[in-house]
Formats: structure tokens, C-alpha cells, sequence
């Protein structure tokens, strides 16, 4: 007969912070986007106002000087043209930092890196992810990116091998390479890349398994079925 | 002539606003200034009609800068190029004479600083405009 | 004795939700962010992109004219002109639509509202919030502007006082009019208004309470010091 208000006191409980999830949820949204904006609106205001408005007085000027002065009107236009184009980078480095990287492009990038290093890149192009969340691709973008860091840092390996699977439920992305392997397995203490690959994939409900093969196996993988954070651990 | 120091610490819209203002016929500029402090040194040395400034300079900004010229009987324009909140408060409790767009034609500048001179007072409505955004939707396309 | 293993078991399934909490908040954190840059990005890109695009190449083009055609190369540059100062006016819209509304500026509008309605205005005018996030202003802001709607609605009323007070621990915000009051106490359900500010008010753990004076008594309160969300409810 005991034992029932105690589990009636509990659930009571449970309830109330199940309810707090759902209200710290909306609060902590409200709150993320207002902070974003604020960066972003401080960055714009810096980087494009200025010159914006230096573009407007300098072409006001050289209005001015084309009969008076043209050589000195030219260079105003050629100070003009510099900084439009200087800006239209800003806007891009911007646009594309706040778009996160898709993993397209990690390849390409990625394929450069080992290029440079002399190391040969075998990779399945045809794979593109497909209903991915750009959230999830920027974390696997990142991934590969500290994988393949790795390779020409520590492999001494010849070839690199990238491979991309969809399935219904899961990305797996494997990263292997033909070099020396990992001497032992306390690699998670020896830096902060691979443990980083961990966490990110953690965070997404993903995983990381570490093996030897000609040299290291790295094999990552996320469901793509995100499921509601109510049931998923309870 | 209507004489002239600018503070600006953007070195090229520096450039640029001295010509332009040399350029009208009753104008002189008879000092150019990257920072706060130099533009009120050369305020004291020049002894102008008005002083051009910008709000954010290294070192001492323009409504820090016009507090001080307002001592020395020497009209302040401030020019910015956003519209930032308790900016236009503090200038006008800073005595200036002018709060206008850094981007506005020079025609405009030039205009405002005869009125000015004549003992007006010139705001730009846009920098109050903000104040009304969220009535006022300008819709950005 | 069987009371013990069922509080552990209950007790566990707290922890994990508290986790939950916890986890699922830097999930939110990290989507919303994602999500904010992308809708900023998007905007940024199909504005200014092509404004600096155009500037450039215009700038190009006024340079050759100078010598050849001196009153196009005239005309190039105005339109330069003219698309910097829209480009660096759709900046400014953007970074003020990002930054909030202070209350300060909302004062500012609230006056002109009720000059327009030949209401005089009473505030203490020295009030300025001190150490309060952009997102609470903002808060704050918004429920001071539907009050004010409401007594030019609503009221009739000769006057009206809007005063703030800020202590250690909170802000309280009170707008009151001499109108005819309100009539009866179901004014919830007669439209959004008050309803809204009371659940942007509790929103940040805040209170609305009406009471009639002259006419209406509108008292707004928050906390400042915000309690971490863990320890509010349990
Ligand atoms: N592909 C690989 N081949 C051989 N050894 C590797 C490989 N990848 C990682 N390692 C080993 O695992 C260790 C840990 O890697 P981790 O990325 O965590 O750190 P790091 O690369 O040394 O430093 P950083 O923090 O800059 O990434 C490395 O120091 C290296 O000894
Ligand atoms: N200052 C006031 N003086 C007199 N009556 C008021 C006042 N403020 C509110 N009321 C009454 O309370 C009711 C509810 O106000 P509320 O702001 O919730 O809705 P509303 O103003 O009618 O519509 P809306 O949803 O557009 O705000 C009003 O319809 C009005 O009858
Ligand atoms: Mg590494
Ligand atoms: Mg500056
Ligand atoms: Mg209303």
C-alpha cells in the first residue's frame, strides 16, 4: 500500500521535467537565433557598411573629377572596383561559412590535400547524400576532414580510400589508408582530432569504430533518422 | 569660406571626403585626422568652422571627441554609416549640430553644412528611421 | 526493504532525464544557429551579391569611358552611386530587423503613437536598463508597445504613465491610464493582446498583474538575475 503515492511522487515529478525539456527547448531556441543575429548583424555591419559607403562617396568624387581631373577619376574607379570586389568575397567567405560545407565539396577539398602529399585518393563519386540535414552534413564534412588530416600527417600510407553508403536508416563513411597503422590504442590520448571525430558523431547518435587494415580503418556512422529526443534515450 | 577638419579613421573615405568637400567653391579643408585625439588638436590649432566626424575611430570616438570640441565654439557634423542604438541620443546630448549618413551625396553634405553654418541644426531621417523598423518594414526585395 | 530498489530505479530515470536535458539543449543550440544562418545567408546572398557584382563591373566599364564617352562614364557612376546606397540601406534594414528593439527606442515610438492619439505621456525618462541581455529588452519592448496599443484601443483616457523601475533583482514595468477602465475581468478572452504579454512575461519567468486605478493598472515584473533552468521547477 506504500509503495503507491511514492510512484505517484515520482511521476509527478517525471512530468515536471519532461514539461521543462519542452519549455527550455523553446526558450533555448529563442534565445540561439537572437544571439546569431546579433553576431552576424555586428560582422555585417563592419565589413560591408564601410565599404559600401565608401564606394558611395568615392563614385560621388569621381563624378565630379571626370572633366576636371580624369587620371585622378580612373583611379578612384579603380579603387572603386577593388573594393566592390573585395566585399563581394566577404559576402561569399560569409555566405558559404553560414551555409556549413557540404560533403561534395570536402571531397574536392580533400582530394587536393592528398594530391599535395603524393598520396593517391580512391574515392565512390557517385555517392551524394540524399534528405541529410545540412546540420548533419557540415558534421560529417568535418569528420572526414580530421580523418584525412591524419592520413598525411601519420599514415605514410600511398593510398587513401573514401567511401560514402547511404542506406534507409544510416550514413556509413569509412576513411582507410595503406600506411604504418596505429602502434597501439591509446590514440585518443595522443590528440585532440580523433576524439573530436568521436564526440561530433556522439552528438548526432553516431559512431566511430577504429581498426587495423593495410593500415587504419576508420569507420563512422550516423542514423539518418533522427528520432525525437523524448524517445530516444528513455 | 566655411573651413573644414575631417576625422576619419578609414583612410580612403577620408581621401575621399576631403576632395569632395574641396571641390564645392566656398569650402576649405584645412585639416584631415585619423583619430579622435588629432582631429581635437587640429580643431585647436586651425580653429575651424565645423568639424566632420566619424563615430567609431581608434582611440577616442567622434561623440566622445564632440563633447569636447563643444567647449571649444567649433560645430560638430558627426557622419556614420549605421543607425546604432543610444548613438543618436548621446550626439545630441553632445551639442552637435549634425547627424547625418556617410553615404549621402555630397550635394547633401555640402547643403547640410551651409545650414549648419547658418545656425541650423541638420538629422538625417534615416538615422532615426530605425527607431520605427518594426512599424515600418522595409522589406529587403 | 522493496521501497529501496523502486526510488533507485526512479531515481535513475530522473538522472537520465535530466541529461536529457542537458544534451538536448546543445542540440537546439547547435540546429537553431544552423538554421537562423541559413535564412541570413540566403538573404545576404540574393541582395548584396548582385548589388557588388554590379558595382564592379559598372566600375570597370566608367573607367573606359572616361576619355572616350565622358557623359556615360557620368552616368555609370551615378548608378553606382545610387546601388551602393540601396545595397548599404538593405544592410541597415537587416541589421536592425537582427538587433531588437530596445526599449529605449520603444519609448521613443510609444510617444509618438500617443501624440498622435492626443494622449499625454508621463515617463521617467532617466530609467535606462542596465546589464539585461538584448533578448529580454526585447521582451520587455514588445509588451510595452501592446499595452500602449491598448490604451489608445481601448482606454480613452487623458494620460498615460508608463514608468520602469529596475532593483537588484528585477525590472518592473507599469503603464497605467485615467481611461474608463476595464469593465469586467474576462478581457483575456475578448483578444491576444494581454494574453500575449502574459505569456512573453512567463516566457522569461515573468508576471503580469491588472488592476484598475484611475483606469488601468497594467504591472509588468521579471527577474533579472535568470536561475539556471535546472532549478526552477523541481
Ligand atoms: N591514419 C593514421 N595512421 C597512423 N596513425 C594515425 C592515423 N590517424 C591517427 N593516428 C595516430 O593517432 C594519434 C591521434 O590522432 P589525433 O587526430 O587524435 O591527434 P593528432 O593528429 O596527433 O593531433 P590533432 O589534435 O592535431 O589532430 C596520432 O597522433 C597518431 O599517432
Ligand atoms: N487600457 C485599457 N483600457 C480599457 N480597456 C482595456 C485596456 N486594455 C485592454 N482593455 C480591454 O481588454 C480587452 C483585451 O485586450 P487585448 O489586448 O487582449 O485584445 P484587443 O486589444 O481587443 O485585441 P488585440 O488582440 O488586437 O490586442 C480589450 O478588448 C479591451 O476591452
Ligand atoms: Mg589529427
Ligand atoms: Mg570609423
Ligand atoms: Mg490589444
Amino acid at each position: 500500500v506504500i509503495l503507491l503515492p511514492i510512484n505517484i511522487y515520482n511521476r509527478k515529478r517525471q512530468e515536471k521535467l519532461e514539461q521543462q525539456l519542452e519549455y527550455a527547448n523553446n526558450k533555448i531556441a529563442e534565445l540561439v537565433k537572437q544571439e546569431e543575429r546579433q553576431r552576424i548583424a555586428r560582422d555585417l555591419h563592419d565589413t560591408l557598411g564601410q565599404k559600401l559607403s565608401m564606394i558611395g562617396l568615392k563614385s560621388d568624387l569621381a563624378r565630379k573629377l571626370i572633366y576636371k581631373r580624369p587620371e585622378q577619376a580612373k583611379h578612384e574607379l579603380k579603387d572603386i572596383q577593388q573594393t566592390a570586389r573585395t566585399a563581394l568575397n566577404e559576402v561569399r567567405t560569409m555566405v558559404s561559412q553560414m551555409r556549413g560545407i557540404r560533403l561534395q565539396e570536402e571531397l574536392v577539398r580533400v582530394r587536393e590535400i592528398l594530391h599535395v602529399a603524393q598520396i593517391d585518393l580512391l574515392v565512390d563519386h557517385d555517392v551524394e547524400l540524399k534528405n541529410v540535414s545540412i546540420f548533419l552534413e557540415n558534421i560529417l564534412s568535418m569528420c572526414v576532414k580530421e580523418a584525412v588530416n591524419n592520413v598525411v600527417k601519420h599514415s605514410q600510407a600511398k593510398t587513401c580510400w573514401v567511401m560514402v553508403e547511404q542506406s534507409d536508416k544510416e550514413i556509413e563513411i569509412t576513411v582507410e589508408d595503406d600506411g604504418v597503422g596505429m602502434s597501439d590504442h591509446r590514440y585518443f590520448a595522443r590528440g585532440n582530432g580523433l576524439m573530436g571525430i568521436k564526440e561530433r558523431l556522439e552528438f548526432v547518435n553516431g559512431t566511430l569504430d577504429i581498426t587495423e587494415g593495410k593500415g587504419t580503418i576508420l569507420k563512422m556512422r550516423v542514423p539518418t533518422v533522427i528520432k525525437k529526443v523524448k524517445e530516444e534515450n528513455i | 569660406m566655411i573651413r573644414i577638419v575631417i576625422a576619419e579613421d578609414q583612410r580612403m573615405v577620408l581621401g575621399a571626403l576631403g576632395s569632395l568637400l574641396s571641390l564645392e567653391d566656398d569650402m576649405e579643408v584645412v585639416g584631415m585626422a585619423n583619430n579622435g585625439e588629432d582631429a581635437i588638436q587640429l580643431v585647436k590649432q586651425f580653429e575651424p568652422d565645423i568639424c566632420i566626424m566619424d563615430i567609431e575611430m581608434p582611440g577616442k570616438s567622434g561623440l566622445e571627441s564632440a563633447e569636447e570640441l563643444r567647449i571649444l565654439n567649433c560645430k560638430v557634423i558627426i557622419l556614420t554609416t549605421f543607425a546604432r542604438s543610444g548613438y543618436f541620443q548621446r550626439a545630441i546630448k553632445a551639442g552637435v549640430h549634425g547627424y547625418l549618413l556617410k553615404d549621402s551625396p555630397s550635394e547633401e553634405l555640402a547643403n547640410a553644412i551651409r545650414h549648419v553654418m547658418s545656425g541650423r541644426k541638420i538629422y538625417a531621417p534615416e538615422l532615426m528611421d530605425d527607431l520605427y523598423s518594426e512599424e515600418n518594414p522595409l522589406t529587403v526585395r
